[in-house]
């Protein structure tokens, strides 16, 4: 079990219902924790649209999912 | 400072242009994304940007350098603003200054084109109907999202 | 007042950015041409810009209207220095407003481009050897000239 | 014979030694004007590389010239 925090942004933050939450999950890469994660708060948009960073910085979906981090699921930008 | 920055107050454009005043620049292009009063043919009241400030900053100033890379411009920057936006109000602004206006107007439009589709920063519309959404496009195409 | 015009004093660039603003514009391109310190591998002191004002507001007001006709911008301006002009200054300032950066962008790059080519504006250039001279280029290319 | 005023600008103005001068031509069209023009005060621009304006507007050096109008030899322009 890893203990991470989760930030969530524009309209994954309205479906959580929250800006972040942390808990303990036994996901073995980001791609799991996000899918367990749409489970649960109902999220709409699909990993595919998502892109993923730790602690600040872009990473892999297929990384693992390590005790202590931040993760941040990044949701199709619109800027500019 | 940076060359990259996220602003949750209005941005002062003087300072930021003349951060780029150089004896070796012959060229100057700037690029400004306002907030229109449409969308996609939908009339809107004004609108919110949010960011994960963060790594927006890292990403933006990763933009901005790997541009003067790319194009051999002499200096750049841009302001992203975040927060509750009216009509007509600035919500970006980049400055490239160069030798040439090749390169400045290069780096400019590359610096706009890749900010609009890797910073994490999230458009919420309001529209004149009472209703209200997050932008999130699939991908950014030049002509679909704000200017 | 129109859309080009010959300027004898430093140009102020707020009120002609302001005249651009408009609630269908989400995007707004510039350019200004700075005098450079050096040309073609020549250190440069200064420069002087003499215009056949009557025909250089005529032709440069036929530019920007051809421009907005042609890429569909909602506004634009250019105007331009004549006199004496020490390193830095700002010797021609160009500004579009459009609904998408695509027109913007493309109409300002335009403009630019015409005035150089059309508009009877010459340059005297001061070389830190003291020698000076007028540029006649045959033909004007992007990077050959000033920015 | 047409009397008109010629106006110089740039290194035509410096070689001339003037910014313009008033005269009377015989020339047939604006390009035999420029050519004893250029003659008299030993421009070294050749026509092909000039434009020419009559009246504050672009002609054609076919034109012919005519009688108390404004005539521009417009040397290759640098502004910008």
């Amino acid at each position: 079990m890893a203990r991470v925090t989760l930030l969530y942004f524009a309209s994954l933050r309205d479906a959580a219902g929250a800006a972040s939450e942390t808990l303990e999950s036994a996901a073995p890469d980001l791609a799991a924790l996000y899918e367990e994660t749409r489970l649960r708060h109902g999220f709409v948009l699909p990993l595919a649209h998502l892109r993923v960073a730790v602690d600040g910085a872009f990473a892999a979906w297929t990384d693992a999912v390590r005790d202590g981090t931040e993760v941040a699921f990044i949701p199709p930008v619109s800027g500019g | 400072m940076n060359r990259f920055g996220i602003a949750a107050e209005p941005i002062d454009i003087a300072p930021l242009r003349a951060r780029l005043l150089h004896e070796r620049a012959g060229a100057f292009a700037a690029f400004e994304g306002w907030v229109r009063n449409h969308n996609d043919g939908r009339p809107v009241d004004g609108l919110r940007y949010e960011a994960y400030v963060a790594l927006a900053e890292a990403e933006g100033e990763r933009i901005v350098l790997e541009a003067l890379e790319k194009f051999g411009a002499l200096d750049a920057c841009c302001v992203h603003r975040v927060g509750d936006l009216p009509i007509g109000e600035l919500a970006v602004w980049v400055g490239v200054s160069a030798a040439h206006r090749d390169a400045a107007f290069d780096t400019c439009r590359w610096i706009i084109d890749e900010v609009k589709s890797r910073v994490p920063i999230w458009k919420h519309e309001r529209y004149t109907d009472g209703r209200s959404d997050w932008l999130h496009p699939r991908q950014t195409h030049p002509t679909d999202s704000g200017g």
